[in-house]
């Protein structure tokens, strides 16, 4: 009776957890009431206005406050493409042997054709505005990662640059990693802004930000669309269903 | 709006968040399919963010976002956790790293015993 | 959402289960959208909606489709063998 | 200043996005470079011990933002320490793994020394960040290495032993990332410091449950029993040289970050007798466990476990001298266990099956790695003239100074359960007939070079310990002072 088992071990385990939730509360100010407390959102909400001239308070954060975790976010998907690649690697490379999800019909090709530059065309607006408006360079990315994934899709035999996508990852993480050491000019830290910020709302504002996001979109763009490819080219032996 | 109203929020909110957690938990623990393992870890990082964003909302609260808009509209209002939603993007990035790693385990254990029934692949102790 | 993660959790077919996943994550976002979290709300429908369930979906396409938990279903793929 | 601390993270990240197009041009490029950035990572590490030495911790902040608000690096003399040993440690399993890996093909060459490299920086990342949540992003890169690297043999049983690891890690991240939140939801901050001078402020309960969730969490990654369901797997199914790598430098990484919060951030009373039960716990059962293991490497998998035990209750007593062992007994078992490991994986070479048996009268085939692999179990069990007697000898003296008998004298027994299981071995590599015809394997050049020096790194240990003593003893001081760790974090600014 293994499943009441667990069923009772999880009852258990989602009763405290929401008795902890709810009792922190939903909607309300739940930092702990103190003159010690000053949460830090609220110096982040502050100086995202006064200092860094973003619209966009989660890019701000994302980039440019905590940018070290979104480096090693990046490195995160970078890793996972190198690891499915690793994992799924075999000796004998059947190319061209790709699994085919459906056959699909003249309507679904021309369309794909149609859709695929316009998708190209908002993946990359998303990340360029990405300090103005909601989005930026994991949303660009991957929008842009599903146009590729749609001519894949499509076209059983459309084929990405395997070169190219690790050409233009490597370019966009170095870039990426280059701004960041270029912050120890003028005595700066790492990723510290070196660019003027600009006026609040304008596209060429929020320093390196913008530079910043759009290397990430680049690179989020060509390591997904690796996943993608890495996995959609790894045929089973033997299929079913 | 008042205060009973967001009382019942918090339940139907943190409640749904929770149940998601539990009910992907429990597919890890009891479903002998490894993709169903897979689905469930998937599940269970959904519930997990539903949760973390909705502790960073705030009543009346408007999205972390200084457009135009918001000097002209809602310069007033509160705005809601930025801080939080920016680990939930991170937290959802590196769940689809970790899936797609587990994804590709799933073929590779596919390739070598022809099923995803754990209880035939076992070869290690469990 | 819970019922589509009820759904996902029982069905035995696994197509089913994973597109059930991605009404989740559907869900998901739009209740982020609700929660003035656009940012999010973005991410999880590019990666939840999308990449998750084609990744899933690509899987399973390279190996069963049916979750096998009966001795049923193993004899009908042991003589497929 | 000869650089900072960022460097540790920066370079090794800029190498491996720069490997791929580096390898279209010159192949060979793929194996020297992560050696080439260790070798950097190893100069820098030693320069800053060394200015840490004299001017006192170096607080790196990032993005220009002062602690509360961003991220900060710390270098002090404890987490230099770790940074050292993890450094050198990646250095010595990348040169006995060069060549190695000289039959496999290009492809898989690059991405299995790109994803060595991200396991140590991941490692350099956990022990040096001030921020939780960057905590959590670096456990995440160390892990996701661990997994790939795990199923880097296209064997059966590697991808089941990943599996294993991906499913637990993986409730393991959400499971820190609910405690991160919690501890969020009450202070506000995220930076460790910050919360270290606020923790007095939060709800007890919600402190202690939060602190149930991290040590639960980490323990999974730190092989902790009873969450240690992946270790034995993991370790034995992984190529020799990373279940070295495992066991020198993911799980020190892991364990000092329970540490950190244990010490540092949390003030919990209980929290010293639950690292101690935890840790006897994951002792005695994994000693147990290991004495019934026929196969070598998931014997000294279990014996990893074991010493991870030893260093939970070292480090539960609380007192000076018990982190001190503690870290002794570390930096030992970072450098026995991949001799063990190295040697041992030379030995069942040629066995299929890698059992204990297959290695009987090895001694005559493979004098020297034989040699070298008594040298290390002797030195693990802790015999008078090797490095284990003195972290062990120090771990007792602890222990008496607080009057903990029944510790001791628990400890003692398993001890005596670790010789016969070690001296069983190196029984039958000397004094047993050779039943199998299996060949024994020369080890290639590097692996000569890397066991020796481990092996007179052992002996250096043993016959002069005081040439580690005054390093150790600095890290565990500054462990203990907890105040001047806040203090130097919260009042640091661009220098």
């Amino acid at each position: 009776m293994k499943k009441v088992l667990v069923i009772l071990l999880l009852a258990v385990v989602g009763f405290y957890l929401a008795d902890v939730f709810i009792g922190i509360g939903f909607g309300n100010d739940h930092f702990v009431k103190s003159d010690e407390i000053k949460p830090v959102k609220d110096i982040y909400l502050q100086q995202t206005v006064e200092n860094l001239k973003v619209s966009n308070a989660v890019t701000s954060i994302v980039v440019n406050f905590r940018g070290f975790d979104t480096l090693g976010e990046v490195t995160v998907l970078f890793l996972s493409v190198t690891a499915l690649g690793s994992i799924l690697y075999r000796k004998r490379h059947h190319a061209g042997d790709r699994s085919v999800l459906f056959s699909a019909s003249s309507i679904v090709t021309a369309g794909s054709k149609l859709l695929f530059p316009p998708i190209l065309l908002l993946g990359a607006y998303v990340f360029i505005h990405g300090h103005l408006s909601p989005g930026g360079g994991f949303q660009g990315g991957v929008i842009i990662a599903t146009g590729f994934l749609l001519m894949l899709l499509a076209y059983e035999n459309y084929t990405v640059s395997h070169n190219a996508l690790s050409i233009v990852e490597s370019f966009a993480g170095i870039t990426f990693a280059v701004i960041g050491l270029m912050g120890f000019m003028n005595g700066g830290t790492f990723l510290q802004n070196f660019l003027p910020v600009g006026t609040l709302n304008d596209l060429f504002s929020g320093g390196i930000i913008p530079i910043i996001y759009i290397a990430v979109g680049f690179k989020v763009a060509a390591e997904l669309t690796g996943v993608i490819y890495t996995v959609l080219n790894e045929k089973g032996d033997q299929k079913n269903g | 709006m008042d205060n009973t109203y967001y009382d019942l929020l918090t339940y139907v909110v943190y409640g749904s968040a929770i149940l998601v957690m539990l009910i992907g938990l429990y597919a890890v623990l009891v479903k002998k399919s490894l993709l169903k393992i897979v689905i469930g870890l998937s599940i269970v990082d959904s519930g997990l963010n539903l949760l973390i964003v909705s502790l960073g909302y705030l009543k009346n609260g408007t999205a972390p976002i200084f457009s135009k808009g918001f000097f002209e509209l809602a310069a007033d209002k509160p705005m809601v956790d930025p801080l939080l939603q920016a680990l939930v993007l991170t937290a959802i990035v590196i769940g689809f790293g970790v899936t797609a790693v587990a994804l590709s385990l799933v073929i590779r254990l596919w390739r070598h015993h022809h099923t995803l029934y754990i209880d035939e692949i076992k070869n290690l102790k469990w | 959402m819970i019922a589509a993660a009820i759904y996902a959790v029982v069905q035995k077919d696994l197509l089913y289960a994973v597109i059930a996943t991605g009404i989740i994550s559907l869900i998901l976002s739009i209740v982020f959208y609700i929660l003035q979290a656009p940012d999010v709300a973005l991410t999880e429908a590019a990666i939840g909606v999308a990449l998750t369930t084609i990744v899933f979906i690509i899987t399973i396409r390279n190996t069963v489709r049916m979750e096998d938990e009966s001795d049923k279903n193993k004899n009908i793929k042991s003589a497929a063998k | 200043m000869v650089g900072t601390p960022v460097l540790f993270i920066a370079i090794p990240l800029l190498a491996a996005f720069l490997i791929p197009l580096l390898g279209m041009i010159w192949k060979e490029s793929v194996r020297i470079v992560p050696g080439l950035v260790l070798m950097y990572l190893m100069v820098l590490a030693v320069s800053l011990m060394g200015h840490v030495a004299h001017n006192g911790p170096i607080i790196e902040i990032i993005a220009g933002w002062a602690p509360p608000i961003g991220i900060n690096l710390v270098f002090n003399a404890f987490t230099g320490f770790l940074v050292t040993l993890i450094i050198f440690m990646g250095l010595l399993v990348w040169l006995y793994s060069y060549r190695f890996k000289s039959n496999v093909e290009y492809e898989p060459a690059r991405k299995y020394f790109i994803l060595l490299m991200m396991l140590v920086t991941g490692s350099t990342g956990v022990v040096l960040t001030g921020d939780i949540f960057n905590l959590f992003v670096f456990i995440e890169i160390t892990s996701i290495s661990a997994y790939a690297l795990t199923a880097f043999y296209t064997g059966r049983d590697s991808a089941e032993a990943s599996f294993k690891y991906v499913m637990m890690g993986s409730l393991a991240s959400t499971m820190l990332l609910i405690a991160i939140m919690l501890i969020y939801s009450q202070l506000g901050t995220l930076n460790m410091a910050d919360v270290a001078s606020k923790i007095h402020l939060m709800d007890p309960t919600l402190k202690a449950i939060s602190f149930i969730l991290f040590v639960v969490a980490l323990g999974v990654e730190a092989e902790i029993f009873p969450l240690n369901g992946w270790a034995p797997d993991a370790y034995a199914e992984a190529p020799g040289p990373v279940g070295a790598a495992f066991a020198g430098i993911v799980v020190k990484a892991m364990l000092y970050a329970l540490i950190r919060f244990t010490y540092t951030i949390f003030d919990l009373s209980g929290a010293f007798n639950l690292l101690i039960i935890i840790g006897l716990l994951t002792l005695v059962i994994a000693e147990v466990a290991a004495i019934r293991q026929d196969k070598l490497k998931r014997m000294l998998a279990y014996s990893s476990i074991g010493q991870m035990g030893l260093v939970m209750v070292a480090f539960g007593i609380g007192t000076r001298e018990g982190v001190f062992a503690a870290l002794f007994i570390m930096l030992n078992h970072a450098i026995i266990k991949p001799l063990l490991f190295f040697s041992g994986s030379y030995l069942v070479y040629h066995s299929k099956k890698k059992y204990i048996s297959d290695i009987d009268g090895m001694g005559k085939l493979a004098p020297f790695t034989s040699l070298l692999f008594a040298l290390g179990a002797f030195a693990i069990v802790g015999l008078p003239p090797f490095a284990g007697f003195w972290s062990k000898l120090s771990f007792l003296v602890a222990a008496a100074d607080n009057d903990m008998v029944l510790i001791i004298a628990l400890i003692l027994a398993v001890s005596i359960v670790e010789i016969v299981y070690y001296m069983r071995v190196v029984n039958r590599i000397f004094f047993f007939k050779r039943t199998t015809g299996l060949l024994a394997r020369r080890p290639t050049f590097n692996a000569y070079i890397v066991m020796s020096v481990l092996g007179i790194i052992v002996l250096m240990i043993g016959f002069f310990p005081d040439t580690v003593t005054g390093y150790i003893q600095a890290a565990a001081d500054s462990l203990f002072d907890k105040t001047q760790y806040i203090h130097s974090v919260l009042t640091a600014s661009i220098q």
